[in-house]
């Protein structure tokens, strides 16, 4: 029987009439003419600049053309528009050779966020009451101008704070140099997770204050002191990248690959020899393998180096360091101490290096500069040239960068201490990031006049008082200077990939159009119209030097770095290796820097360690309100849309904790409930738990989730530089409930989630 | 009792409670609809109502949509243009470009100025509008065909053989159904590969 | 005490003339039952299936386990009353059309499950082998082919074999009835005369449906069992599946049947009719599949246990000793372990024993059928890819609802049909009656013919 | 030159990073199920990175494994469909032809590697979150199941390109999403017809192995072992 007719009777049966309910509702739409023509059905391929983490990989966005609902002069309409459609690794950076991550793929989902802030908003109820109004652009602007010529009229310092999060490039120094003209003090750049002891510790051993650039393809043999270098620490695509030639990229070559860490990280998960070491100790590890190295001169380098004269007995061959007292303070056995040594010098060229927990104690510090000497003792080859290097300077010297000394926390510290008049806040949410015993919530409410030009309701930009919703970063123009991860001097830029789909403007142009109505100084420092004008103002300079790039003149060149996503700078004469070794003299040695780890609450009320980690797909909570994100399964418990706390099977078997039971983690500062995860891979008196849930208010797919581990943390800092040790604070667990109060979701076992339960008959 | 009653009531009840089944859910989906996008099926709320699940399932297209201008398709070509100066894109992607307001005004901004249809154009262009053309031609959701006109055109297959003589055509009407069926044929005719995954992906 | 023509007319038709309050009211409880279906239904048909508690990987749970069970209990009737007729055993009169009836309506229940269980079920007429213009046609490659195709098969034969002996009966009922009654039964009875032309006749085609359903009967559930054991699955793969299936199937039919019989016994006072002689033989038939069926049980688990095959051990761990072992044991307390002693000693082949012995079966035969699917889908290959499954109100609602509507199906056939066949009754009460090998009145003998006393021509009227 | 499409995964290169996952998000519009379906084990996953612990603190031992369609040659999902919605097409894919699907779950259930989703509800996205959705790839409904495609829609423009320009497809000319985002190189795909290939090179390696491969599925795709560190030996 035909199926036409077939269905012909069956779509009469009566059912239809009844429901004839209505039809798709933007049909009734008007459509506006196209903005940008594309020819339909073929993707166009646009530079781009990742911003879900710090490590500034080159994107290329695929575009194709698409029917959008969009708001036009203050009309819905629909139009035919190109539409960013997958984000793949841009070829041409040397940072992440056209490689991207999971986070950055889901870049796409912070274009197409349902919660995005798609027009001016001003507060109307009480602070943080969420209650807003639509305004218009002229009005916003003309209230926050107005503030600020009051503000200026005024002439007392520090009336106007800027609180952001870590940027390098333009931006920046658009930002320094609106302050620096309006008589502001600098902005205060915070993130909870910030690498300023590594600085510090790479200024005082390598004489650069930044983090290092890893060529992994060339190493056979590579030691970790907790750095999640392939998941979330520093530039992990790059790293990445030379991991998979250090494994495989070589023929009957194969590097092995220790992890020093107490809490097993995706990194420590591909480790050939993973060692967990009692937190705050690494570098006395580290120093009792450079402790052997020396003392059986296994290494012709085995001399004091500048690096090594920040130990203090280093020269003397560390007597303190000696294998049996290592074990002692770090629980590591002599014996593989003494093998680790002698493996590390037998290979052909290897590398040490720290990132992570050893930095977020009250002696980090001491622990990188340790590892540091261990680094510049094993990392000879001259060959490869080392392993671990520092990617150059751009010769023009594009931006400010940033001061090491000046972390966070401090000056988020300072921030709160002198209450401005007005804070602008852009990207940053220290309301949620910072401990709460900082009061840093306490000391915002208490400024008069909050300005944010973030894209959405944050806890932070919940007290303000007026939002700028800012572009999306693919509606922007946008530029980067990635501090690691290349070999070669890079600096990206990338044009709007799309048209707005709000009614936002980008911050860049905003802070410029407020320049001009300012006038006076601010008019001066600042007197381009727009941030692209800026942007090419800084790249021009670029086309005289050796690079990417060789065009005639700046017409040709500013295009071209555009097409090609940046400028990549020839290898500068002094290779970045050789630079690692070499540098200015110490301003000072490490002897006065605390050795010994300290941690708040005492071993008796509170007898774990309490490890955050970054979450490798929500990070440090900004990216938890990505769908993809909550539903991408943590590789290691498989667990989304929750958080949790691991526990070792161990301690959880002696304390009655069950996988998926409920149990409350109580520091001296606060408590939290989360469901546990039972794990092999983590230290019987350690409990660890991810960053990123536990969101008051940050859209419809990260409030409300789970908890906020970074809430309970001690302020206790690593003195030097006064940035968090966020892995010095000590708790207790208790079980408070079952699996079904915990609400624990795993991606493998389905309902029940614990397949190795099964497995053990 | 009865039982011809009993039972008569009990169908009754059955009935409505099936009806009821499908109703209730509707208002559901022409809800739903407005905020969140959905895929078709039919069935669901995948659809606005059940009357497009049924045209959907039943390859029900209009014959002959009304276009918001009568555009006579026979004087443009006559005047020796061609189709793909107006559907850019057609020879080399999936797509054809339906055009623009300013495609139009590109020519009538000088050519015919005050024949009322394109006054019409002239006040869309005015205010800032696009043509809301109907779509002809097209295959619904379900039916999970990924056509693509260019490599038709490099095989040579002519315009006419499945749009039909637009010489003839005032506002573009659906000659030919172009069901499966009539892809398959000339598939097979010139010998193209009729595997599933030729079109449906 | 024997009853006469007369009073065996009377006593059958008594339930079709008249209709009483305790029938109403099994009536409306089996349809409410049913409602309550149709709405669950309906909401899964709107929402789709992830309504059910089914998930990756158990994408089979309670749909199949109902689709295989009523298949199952489908082999009651027409095997039964098949072999029972011809190795014409005297007894099986008063047994056949209940058990016939039985067969029809659990097709139709199970074979409705497959429809609805798919993802599209609008789409389910692309099973039907039909020429269109996309050149397309069922894949006869897939068991799920093989099924449907089975199952209508079976069905049109299991309808046949069930009219077929009930035209004389609808005759009767046509001559007791008068006005709309008259006419339906009249068209029902295809002008039935009880002409020695046509006993003969309808015996002939009776004697072919006897023994063409037989092997249909075996095959549908042999294919049935091929949906699993056609697969990689672990505990699915396995050669015993065919006969394992039939077994069951024909267990858990008899099972049905007694169940049936003891209730229309006492439902529609037909005691005079199912004595305690029908229930001892079924109740030996029970025993001998009990056995069967738990020898083949036994059997698969010992090959798997031996073969030790790690992915097959899962599953079996899984079933018989950790989530799923309650359910297995519940299973085999049910249809060995409770049945087996009643059935075995004499004194408990009662009615009642036999009845308990049976409602035991029907759940664990339903259990058995659940244990064969879920366990192993959730224990497949990789075990980072396991899962459980936990049914939902949908579920459990629509397999209520397929017993109602077993029950709602069988009243409204009591109210329409007598459920013995009055005639092979009538036979039955001829002195020299009982699988003696008459003559035809008509002067061709009819080849091959088995038949019981002689026609009722010669029953004084 | 007849294609034989086949992915190569070097668990020994494996991070575990995921990214791949996010790519095939991205590149073939698989929907988010959300928290409760989530629970529900109902997530839509083309390809999974498989976590299995050995042993116990302090020496554990944790193994990354993508799984993914491994598009068999004799694939357990191909005889099993009634209506031929899942097949095997002319370039040895195991097809999925979602009009045709009428959803029975069969060939869900006859895989041995669990890789096919199944939609139980329609798919929601939030507007604007449907402007990701890619035009070359459908969107599946309710009722339909789905798997790894290999990224038919890239091979198939790929494909489409090569021909307009009378050439052969070029080795690693293009590739899948998965494989695109993969940072250390630990999925390679390509034609394994083509003995130069990155691919069929690999395919040859002596860590390869199939997954289940005593099951006779005959897979395209190759796993290959971790290597070990032999002390000094090296460099």
């Amino acid at each position: 029987m035909e199926r036409r007719n077939f269905l012909k009777i069956s779509a009469l049966t009566g059912v239809a009439a009844t429901l004839d309910a209505c039809h798709a509702p933007d049909k009734q739409l008007i459509r506006f003419v196209q903005e940008e023509y594309l020819v339909p059905g073929i993707a166009t391929i646009k530079p781009g600049i990742c911003t879900l983490c710090s490590a500034g990989c080159g994107l290329e966005v695929r575009v194709m053309q698409g029917d959008a609902e969009v708001v036009r002069n203050g009309q819905t309409g629909i139009i035919k528009m190109g539409l960013a459609k997958k984000l793949e690794g841009n070829p041409r950076s040397p940072v992440n050779k056209g490689k991207l991550c999971a986070r950055g793929q889901a870049g796409l989902q912070v274009l197409y966020n349902p919660d995005r802030i798609t027009h001016p908003i001003k507060r109307t109820g009480a602070r943080g009451s969420g209650e807003f109004q639509e305004i218009s652009w002229d009005d916003a602007i003309k209230e926050i101008s107005s503030h600020l010529s009051t503000l200026q009229t005024s002439k007392s310092t520090n009336v106007l704070a800027f609180l952001a999060r870590p940027l390098r490039g333009q931006r920046r120094e658009l930002i320094e140099k609106f302050l620096k003209s309006f008589g502001a003090p600098h902005a205060v750049w915070y993130e909870p997770f910030d690498e300023a002891v590594l600085r510090q510790a790479n200024l005082l051993s390598f004489g650069h204050a930044a983090l290092p650039t890893l060529n992994l393809g060339q190493a056979d043999y590579v030691i970790s002191f907790g750095a999640d270098f392939l998941g979330t620490w520093n530039s992990p695509v790059s790293q990445s990248i030379g991991y998979g030639v250090m494994r495989q990229g070589w023929a009957g070559r194969r590097a092995k690959f220790v992890q020093v860490e107490s809490r097993m990280s995706q990194t420590g998960a591909n480790a050939d020899e993973w060692i967990a070491c009692r937190p705050g100790t690494e570098g006395a590890l580290a120093l009792g393998i450079a402790h052997v190295i020396l003392s059986e001169k296994l290494t012709p380098h085995a001399t004091a180096s500048r690096t090594g004269a920040q130990i203090a007995g280093w020269a003397a061959g560390l007597p303190e360091y000696a294998p049996q007292e290592v074990e002692k303070q770090t629980g590591v056995s002599a014996t593989v101490i003494t093998r680790l040594a002698h493996e590390i010098a037998r290979s052909g060229s290897a590398t040490a290096f720290i990132g992570g927990a050893p930095l977020a104690q009250t002696n980090g510090l001491f622990n990188a500069l340790a590892v540091n000497a261990l680094e510049s003792l094993v990392d000879t080859n001259h060959e490869t040239g080392p392993i671990l290097s520092f990617t150059p300077d751009v010769p023009t010297n594009v931006a400010v960068k940033p001061d090491p000394s000046q972390s966070g926390l401090a000056s988020l510290a300072a921030l709160a201490k002198s209450t401005p008049q007005m804070l602008l806040l852009y990207d940053a949410n220290p309301i949620y990031s910072a401990p709460a015993a900082t009061k840093i919530r306490e000391a915002i409410a208490k400024i008069p006049y909050i300005v944010s030009f973030g894209s959405f309701i944050d806890e932070t930009s919940a007290q303000a008082d007026l939002i700028l919703p800012d572009n999306a970063p693919l509606e922007q123009w946008l530029d980067g200077e990635p501090e690691s991860g290349s070999t070669q001097a890079f600096v990206s830029v990338a044009p709007p990939a799309v048209a707005p789909l709000h009614n936002t403007r980008p911050m860049t142009d905003v802070l410029l159009g407020l320049a001009h109505q300012l006038g006076g100084e601010v008019a001066k420092a600042l007197l381009w119209t727009s941030f692209d004008a800026m942007l090419k103002a800084a790249f021009i300079p670029l086309r005289t030097h050796a690079g990417s790039i060789n065009a005639k003149t700046d017409d040709e060149f500013w295009p071209a770095v555009q097409k090609d996503g940046g400028w990549v700078g020839a290898s500068t004469g002094v290779s970045p290796a050789a630079q690692a070794h070499s540098g200015a003299a110490p301003s000072k040695t490490a002897s006065d820097v605390k050795r010994e780890p300290e941690f708040a609450g005492s071993a008796s009320d509170f007898p774990f360690y309490f490890q955050p980690y970054v979450s490798p797909s929500l990070g440090d909570g900004s990216t938890a309100n990505l769908p993809w994100m909550q539903e991408l399964p943590d590789v290691l418990t498989t667990a989304m849309w929750s958080s949790w706390v691991e526990i070792n099977q161990k301690t959880g078997t002696r304390l009655g904790i069950q996988q998926g039971d409920l149990v409350e983690i109580q520091s001296a500062q606060g408590s939290l409930r989360v469901p546990a995860v039972l794990s092999p891979g983590i230290a019987p008196d350690l409990v660890a738990m991810p960053t990123g849930q536990g969101h008051e208010d940050f859209g419809r797919f990260a409030s409300e989730r789970g908890a906020n581990p970074l809430a309970i943390l001690a302020p206790v800092t690593e003195e030097s530089t006064g940035s968090l040790a966020w892995a010095a604070t000590r708790v207790k667990i208790t079980r408070v409930g079952g699996p079904e109060q915990a609400k624990l979701v795993l991606f493998s076992g389905g309902l029940s989630g614990f397949p190795h339960e099964e497995e053990s008959r | 009792m009865d039982l011809r009653k009993g039972l008569l009531i009990g169908v009754g009840v059955t009935g409505f409670a099936v009806l009821a089944a499908f109703a209730f859910p509707t208002q559901v989906a022409s809800s739903s609809a407005t905020d969140d996008y959905v895929t078709s099926g039919v069935f669901t709320p995948a659809h606005p109502s059940v009357v497009d699940a049924f045209e959907d399932f039943l390859e029900i297209h209009p014959e002959h949509p009304a276009q918001p201008i009568a555009y006579t398709h026979k004087i443009h070509l006559l005047n020796g243009m061609q189709c793909v100066t107006c559907h850019v894109g057609v020879d080399q992607g999936p797509e054809a470009q339906i055009p623009n307001v300013t495609v139009c005004m590109t020519c009538h901004i000088a050519i015919d100025t005050d024949n009322s249809e394109i006054k019409k154009i002239a006040a869309y262009q005015a205010r800032g509008e696009a043509i809301p053309w109907m779509r002809v031609y097209d295959y619904s959701d379900s039916a999970h065909v990924r056509f693509n006109h260019a490599p038709h055109i490099r095989a040579g297959v002519d315009c006419v053989q499945c749009h039909g003589d637009m010489t003839k055509q005032t506002t573009a009407e659906r000659k030919v159904n172009l069901n499966m069926g009539y892809c398959v044929e000339c598939h097979k005719q010139k010998q193209v590969s009729i595997d599933c995954a030729t079109c449906h992906y | 005490m024997e009853r006469t023509a007369e009073q065996i007319e009377q006593d059958l038709l008594r339930p079709i003339f008249t209709t009483s309050s305790r029938y109403m009211i099994a009536v409306t409880l089996a349809s409410c039952m049913v409602l309550a279906g149709v709405c669950a239904l309906g909401y899964q048909l709107w929402e789709g299936i992830g309504v059910w508690g089914i998930n990756s990987p158990v994408f089979w749970a309670f749909d199949i386990t109902n689709f295989v069970f009523w298949i199952g209990i489908s082999h009651a009737g027409t095997l039964i009353s098949a072999i029972l007729r011809l190795c014409n055993a005297a007894w099986r009169r008063p047994v056949t059309r209940c058990a016939e009836a039985i067969t029809v309506f659990s097709i139709l229940i199970g074979a409705a499950v497959p429809l609805f269980h798919v993802g599209r079920p609008w789409l389910d007429f692309w099973m039907i082998p039909y020429p269109s213009e996309r050149g397309i046609w069922p894949n006869f490659r897939s068991p799920l082919a093989w099924d449907f195709f089975a199952i209508s098969t079976y069905f049109t034969g299991s309808v046949t074999f069930l009219y077929l002996p009930t035209i004389p009966d609808f005759a009767a009922v046509r001559d007791n009835a008068k006005g709309l009654r008259k006419k339906i039964y009249g068209l029902l009875a295809l002008g039935w005369q009880g002409t020695p032309r046509q006993w003969q006749r309808l015996e002939i085609a009776m004697h072919i449906m006897a023994i063409a359903i037989v092997p249909v009967a075996v095959s549908v559930h042999t294919i049935v069992s091929w949906d699993f054991s056609m697969t990689l699955v672990p505990m699915w793969h396995s050669t015993i599946f065919g006969p394992y299936f039939v077994i069951g199937a024909i267990f858990s039919g008899i099972a049905a049947l007694i169940l049936t019989m003891a209730l229309l016994r006492k439902f529609l006072h037909l005691e005079e009719y199912l004595r305690p002689l029908h229930f001892n033989n079924l109740g030996k038939l029970l025993l001998t599949t009990s056995l069967l069926w738990f020898y083949f049980t036994f059997a698969e688990r010992l090959t798997t246990w031996y073969g030790n095959s790690p992915s097959e051990m899962d599953v079996f761990w899984s079933s018989i000793r950790q989530n799923f072992a309650p359910i297995f044991w519940t299973m085999v307390v049910c249809n060995f372990v409770i049945p087996v002693p009643i059935l075995s000693v004499k004194k408990f082949r009662t009615i009642t024993g036999t009845a308990i012995a049976s409602s035991t079966i029907i759940i664990g035969m339903w259990l058995e059928r659940f244990l064969i699917i879920v366990p192993a889908l959730d224990h497949k290959y990789l075990r980072f890819a396991w899962g459980t499954y936990r049914p939902t109100w949908v579920e459990d609602t629509l397999m209520a609802s397929s017993f109602g509507m077993m029950a709602l199906l069988y009243l409204l056939f009591s109210k329409a049909v007598p459920m013995i066949s009055i005639w092979e009754l009538k036979v039955g009460l001829q002195p020299h009656g009982g699988g003696v090998i008459t003559t035809a009145p008509t002067k061709r003998k009819p080849r091959g013919l088995v038949l019981e006393g002689p026609l009722p021509t010669d029953v004084p009227e | 030159m007849s294609h034989k499409w086949g992915l190569v995964v070097d668990l020994d290169r494996c991070t575990g990073c995921e990214a791949c996952v996010v790519a095939c998000h991205s590149e073939n519009n698989i929907p988010t199920a959300g928290e409760d379906q989530a629970a529900r084990g109902r997530t839509i996953q083309w390809i999974r990175v498989e976590r299995t612990w050995e042993g116990d603190f302090p020496n554990p031992k944790v193994r990354f494994q993508p799984v993914l369609c491994q598009q068999c040659d004799a694939a357990p999902c191909e005889p099993v469909c009634p209506t031929y919605a899942s097949y095997h097409t002319e370039e040895g894919l195991n097809g999925q032809v979602y009009n045709r699907c009428i959803g029975t779950r069969f060939c869900a259930n006859a895989c041995p590697y669990t890789v096919r989703s199944f939609n139980f509800f329609n798919p929601k996205w939030e507007k604007p979150l449907n402007l990701q959705l890619n035009p070359d790839v459908s969107v599946r409904s309710v009722g339909i199941m789905e798997k790894c495609t290999f990224c038919v829609q890239r091979i198939k423009s790929a494909e489409i390109q090569a021909k307009a320009e009378r050439r052969e497809l070029k080795d690693g000319e293009f590739t899948t999403a998965c494989a695109q985002s993969c940072a250390s190189k630990a999925l390679v795909f390509g034609d394994l017809n083509d003995p130069n290939s990155e691919v069929a090179r690999m395919a040859n390696s002596d860590r390869a192995t199939k997954l289940l491969g005593d099951l006779g599925t005959k897979p395209n795709v190759t796993y290959l072992e971790r290597g070990n560190w032999q002390d000094g030996t090296n460099s």
